[in-house]
């Protein structure tokens, strides 16, 4: 008989558009973070350190490199015979076949995944966030308020509040109201889209929802279950909670990394993050290089300088390249003497010798300034810049450019260079 | 692959000095990241050996815990796998192993049930990378009874710590000299034997029958004569770690560009167990040159010349030269070590200097308390 | 870098819908077979004991008793940190999404997984036959041919070729001309739907034939390969190999196994079988039981009788009842004093007492006579059958049936009692 | 869970007679289809204790064996894991284990390396299934030093091979007669204990001091007076299969309904590593009453009030009654087998008779060749 108490469902479908290039080819918590670690990381490393070793994972956009790094789970302790990761996606069922709908809806197509361990609680998970977090915490909160469904929530600054779902609790934090970023907050209690589901109430709730067009967590169930009396609770979390959702948030959250004492603090002993690595050899600094104030993956080969960056695993930076202020992932090859100016570069790119990035003034991008912004310059994964082309800021490159893709060698501030290859 | 793999790794040896104390010989932590062990073990896999013993006793909690998932050589478990043979009692026998030969026969059973024709026994301090079916081909085209695999002395390294061969034009070898105290040839045993399966089973037999228990010395020297015994001879990098010096040596080698393509970068790789340490942190005041760095290390200092191993610590004002920091050490700020081989777990006390001096290589050994970071 | 010599893709997405009301909540190759193996267990244990660790496994109908049945390999050594066996459903692409639409289009949608790998040859295989087969022998040939393409053929007697597609050889086995269903067939040996592809050819093939709807193995790549002047050989492979797509035939192997000498022999010990068990206690036969001729899985009762049948893990069979000549899948309980005569019980069955399955004369199936024939009576999984039914031959019953579907209890010959119901 | 766990599976037994001579008393099969250690390895992780080691020494292959993957047992390696110690030499020790309590001195590391505050210190030889839990929470609820789980002496069983318990009226043990040669009392220890870390590696340092090695000899007893050591009683199925005699019956136990339901049926399960047989195959002429058949039997013959474990070949005409089969035995033509157990892996000769007579267990080892099958 299986029996676990508490299963997870982890919802890693979303592409994440916000990041730009850099999810063309990837669903979003399969970006890589912090020099060694992708999104899904976090969540995943929290469950296992969380005593959570039943972990549903439901994947829908572009789920290869989601399942190449989970694998059967072996980093992170979850390559279990009864229980460990389970990747998820949608199936073709012997009447309607259909796509994951909404978040509530993936988790209803799989009622036959977590009716199989048999748990009394199901823990609902986001893969876009930066966070430590002990979902058995949360869970004792839970159980001791019988609760049906618990929230976890985040205290943000009023002022933003109006920028979140907040929650109004009585004092014993029961959730009278919901808002949904309300112009003028009762609250400052925001909802990390986090929720411990007590797994009878899930299930009758998904099942009288399952007609439901597009069925969310936030929009429909929640609401559904606190309409009708069910016991709702915010539980309160007061750690680093980061989301990396735009390409800002991504790059701020990388550097605040490498501050003297980190506020996330991955070197803790205690609270390990777990993820795949393929790479085992050290880094090598050679006697060229000058490094100053950085985090560098393993295998990463030095010979130029770096400020302030954060490298990934198996990356070149070869003789006289600079790279300041920037983010380059695994396998990136920086040629000799190339300059890097609060850059974003995506794993596998090539930038040749004595390119510069980053120059210039900000002038907002064309085509996608919601996106391209924050002065960056964004390049996605196996690009091809070539030797000596000057870039400017608030730009996106993607695929196998040459020289000639460049105006006078030139990709002026504001402007995207994407050009579709013949990549399987 | 048509051949079982032993490791023989239960050694310790005086001359590895303080270093042995702590562990056995194979699990000594090599160029940053890896056990001596690994090389061994990937060669195996790298070959396509899919069933390997290790056989281990002296101080082996740390080999045994390197060793706990057969995973990261990716050796399966049902067509072979990996198996950790420590010494037990039985009605019939009650000692610990009593050498090379007595280890495998007192593990006979692992021989006996295995149906590969051949074996290919490994020493686990050894750090190279071989093709074992090539070895195997020459043996079986030879029809020796015994190959041996043999390397030219390394430079540097005096060649009466091993066996020293001599061979005829067709690479027979007519005699093996076992740490001679002096050395005639330079050809030495690099401790990688092939044999056939059920040849060495009878060797093991008759060996214990005569109450002889080691392999070199009682099997291999005792029947240079009697059987077909031939060098294969290799001449690609090969060292032995079994003394202080040698495993100084063969880490600082890693910092030469054509060591580290060919262990790090040309294929097959070498595997080994994965930690879990976030990346390397430089912080302000880091200074690093021609060094290796692993993951986990926080650097506030002056490293020159020199490999930290996994989750080192280097205080404020710190230099660190010519030196090999084992993993999970402690250096407080202004310190200065040259020449030193940091003990793994040690915590070196702030504003002190540690220096090995007229050439010689110092092992530090600094339990000291330590500091939260 | 990772490198393997030959992985294998197994085809493991059909339905299988001449198996009735036995692939109406789980995909063929999940059917359980031989009292504790389910399809899928024979090409999956011929990979390990052929070398091969690394399988990709594609999925599209109803995966969800295949997903949990494989999990990450454990049973077949195939739980591996680089390899190992890997489920592969259709996933959403950031331009167009569709499921897999034939054989070679499901390898085409994945291209990327096959070159993690780095492969030099590739194997093809179908999750739809029992038997056990060296494809490690299968590679050599192909080798020593320096072929492009082997197709392992099998000799049928040559009454029977016309059914199968053959192929005609020279003396070398290389094949010069294909014949699919030859009315005069010229040659007796069938293709058994299992290929080595050196990678490259595939891969160009595959590229090459993107753009073909519903691309298949037989009628697209082979052909297409064919008359390019690729090398195509026939390798020959002389063992048991039992096609088990029809409620027939899955009835006619399993019952092969329990002659004294089987044909096919699940005891050897030099080419095992593996399998996920749950169940570990040993079967427990009573005093009031006889036993003979049969098969019996672990953890099973039997107070009853039985002869000359497959009877399953954790099975109940009570005091009085009788079963004969029938497969009786995982956990089915039979109540006291049923009868069961020549009938296929799926898994989770339960007969109430008195109940008698397979009596009368023999009457063919009115609304799917190609399917419900052979005398059988076929129970979908879950079925509840009340006590004291009489259910005639050629019948298929699925669903949570009450005595009151039985017109005076009774399911005469020939008819089929679908019952849908509220299952999730 | 605030425990770590221990399971003593060292030990040997001249009682088992000829069945201790192939492997330690923990890897002893049971019931069919389990070992004995799964008992003990089954509660610790139905009781949510993730980290366990298995100490052992004693003839310790086949138990290693079976512990090869700790995946059977659930256990993680990240947040805990099965740990196995064999003995080791070190530069202090070169000793094998002198005693239970030595056998866990040797591992101190083990104990100091851990964070949880309690030990569940089980022996590898018992059939049963426990909360520890539940023995935890009592023995926090009486703030005792040390809490022995107990049991009344098992039916047919005679105290004196037991640590027999006399306690007051709040549980509190007054003292512990080990193997007394006359038992006062009914009560016995079941070998299992709780504690709490930090005292167990006092009181494990204390005694490795003063050269004393057993664990309930030199620890428990000696400190029933000065500790304040706690009986907590269960009264479902306990038995410890340290005889012969014990052994054969414990196993015919499973014949009976209700302890085939509380162990196979009753939540929680007892697991053990999976092995690759078939399912049982039954050929004309099998008539099987009141028996448990495993996978991989093929039966051609009558089998009553017996227990056949995996792989048995029974041929035609045999006839096997109140009898014990282990696993992988052939047993030839018109063989005869009555209150006998059969050790594993043996080859019966057709046409012989077996029979334990005088009420007394027969054990038969016979290793002829076997025919193939």
């Amino acid at each position: 008989m299986i029996k676990k108490e508490m299963i997870a469902m982890l919802l890693a479908g979303g592409q994440g558009s916000r990041l730009g290039v850099l999810t063309s080819n990837l669903a979003k918590p399969a970006v890589t973070f912090g020099g060694k670690y992708r999104i899904i990381d976090f969540p995943l490393s929290n469950c296992i350190n969380s005593g959570i070793d039943t972990v549903g994972v439901l994947t829908q956009y572009q789920p290869l490199r989601l399942n190449t790094h989970i694998g059967i789970g072996i980093p992170w302790d979850l390559d279990r015979n009864i229980g460990g990761v389970s990747i998820l996606p949608p199936y073709e069922k012997s009447q309607n076949s259909e796509w994951y709908t909404g978040t509530a809806n993936a988790i209803y197509q799989n009622m036959k995944y977590m009716e199989y361990y048999n748990p009394e609680y199901v823990l609902i998970l986001g893969g876009d966030h930066i966070y430590k977090m002990d979902y058995e915490a949360m869970l004792d909160f839970h159980k001791a308020n019988q609760a049906d469904i618990t929230l976890a929530t985040i205290p943000v600054p009023m002022e933003e509040a109006s920028r979140f779902g907040v929650v109004i609790t009585d004092s014993n934090k029961q959730i009278l109201e919901f808002e949904e970023k309300p112009e003028v907050p009762r609250s400052n209690l925001a909802s990390m889209g986090i929720y411990i589901f007590t797994w009878k109430v899930l299930k009758e709730s998904l099942i009288a929802l399952s007609e439901q067009k597009g069925c969310d967590f936030g929009k429909h169930v929640i609401p559904f279950c606190h309409e009708r009396g069910d016991r709702v609770f915010a539980y309160e979390y007061n750690g680093y909670w980061k989301d990396v959702g735009t390409l800002g948030s991504y790059w701020e959250s990388n550097m605040e990394l490498i501050d003297l004492v980190p506020i996330f603090n991955l070197y803790e002993e205690f609270w390990k993050i777990y993820t795949k690595t393929d790479t085992i050899p050290p880094q090598y600094i050679a006697d060229s290089a000058v490094i100053d104030r950085a985090i560098i993956g393993e295998g990463t080969n030095i010979y130029g300088e770096v400020y302030n960056s954060v490298i990934g695993t198996g990356v070149t930076i070869e003789t006289g390249a600079v790279v300041r202020d920037s983010i380059i992932m695994k396998g990136t090859v920086i040629g000799e003497g190339a300059l890097i100016n609060k850059a974003i570069l995506a794993e596998g790119v090539t930038v040749g010798s004595g390119a510069q990035l980053g120059i210039g003034e900000e002038i907002p991008n064309k085509t996608a300034p919601h996106i391209y912004s924050f002065g960056l310059v964004t390049v996605a994964e196996d690009t091809i810049i070539p030797s000596d082309v000057k870039i400017g800021k608030n730009t996106a490159i993607a695929g196998q450019t040459d020289f000639a893709d460049y105006a006078d060698g030139i990709l002026p501030s504001g402007e995207s260079l994407i050009k579709a290859g013949d990549r399987l | 692959m048509r051949a079982v793999g032993i490791i023989l790794a239960g050694g310790h040896n005086n001359k590895m000095r303080e270093l042995s104390n702590k562990r056995a010989i194979a699990a000594m932590p090599i160029a940053g990241s890896f056990r001596a062990i690994d090389f061994a073990l990937s060669n195996m896999t790298n070959s396509h050996i899919q069933k390997v013993a290790v056989i281990t006793q002296y101080n082996s909690k740390s080999l045994n815990e390197h060793l706990n998932s057969s995973k990261w050589w990716d050796f399966g478990r049902k067509q072979g796998g990996l198996f950790v043979f420590t010494p037990t009692i039985t009605p019939e026998n009650s000692y610990w192993y009593r050498g090379t030969a007595d280890s495998m026969y007192q593990n006979i059973s692992f021989l006996k049930n295995s149906h590969e024709p051949y074996v290919v026994i490994a020493s686990g301090d050894c750090v190279y990378k071989l093709d074992y079916n090539k070895v195997l081909e020459y043996h079986i085209d030879k029809k020796a009874d015994i190959t041996v695999v043999c390397s030219k002395v390394p430079k540097g390294e005096e060649p009466n710590r091993f066996g020293i061969l001599n061979k005829d034009e067709d690479n027979r070898i007519l005699s093996i000299d076992e740490k001679p105290i002096e050395a005639y040839g330079e050809l030495i045993s690099t401790g990688v034997y092939i044999i056939r399966r059920r040849l060495l089973i009878e060797l093991l037999r008759k060996a214990n029958e005569e109450e002889r228990y080691d392999f070199v010395k009682d099997i291999l020297v005792r029947h240079s004569q009697v059987k077909q015994i031939y060098a294969y001879e290799i001449d690609t990098y090969w060292s032995n770690i079994a003394t202080a010096e040698a495993y100084y040596k063969t880490n600082m080698d890693f910092l030469k560009k054509e060591i580290r393509d060919y262990f790090f970068h040309e294929y097959p790789d070498i595997y080994s167990k994965i930690d879990d340490y976030p990346p390397a942190k430089y912080n302000q005041g880091a200074a690093v040159r021609n060094s290796l760095i692993s993951s986990g290390c926080i650097i506030n200092g002056t490293i020159e010349n020199s490999i930290l191993f996994k989750k080192v610590y280097v205080g404020n004002n710190c230099t660190i030269k010519n030196s090999i920091i084992l993993n999970d050490v402690y250096i407080g700020d202004n310190t200065y070590i040259e020449n030193c081989i940091v003990e793994s777990r040690d915590t070196i006390r702030a504003n002190t200097t540690h220096i090995g001096e007229d050439g010689e290589v110092r092992i530090v050994v600094e339990k000291n308390d330590r500091y939260l970071i």
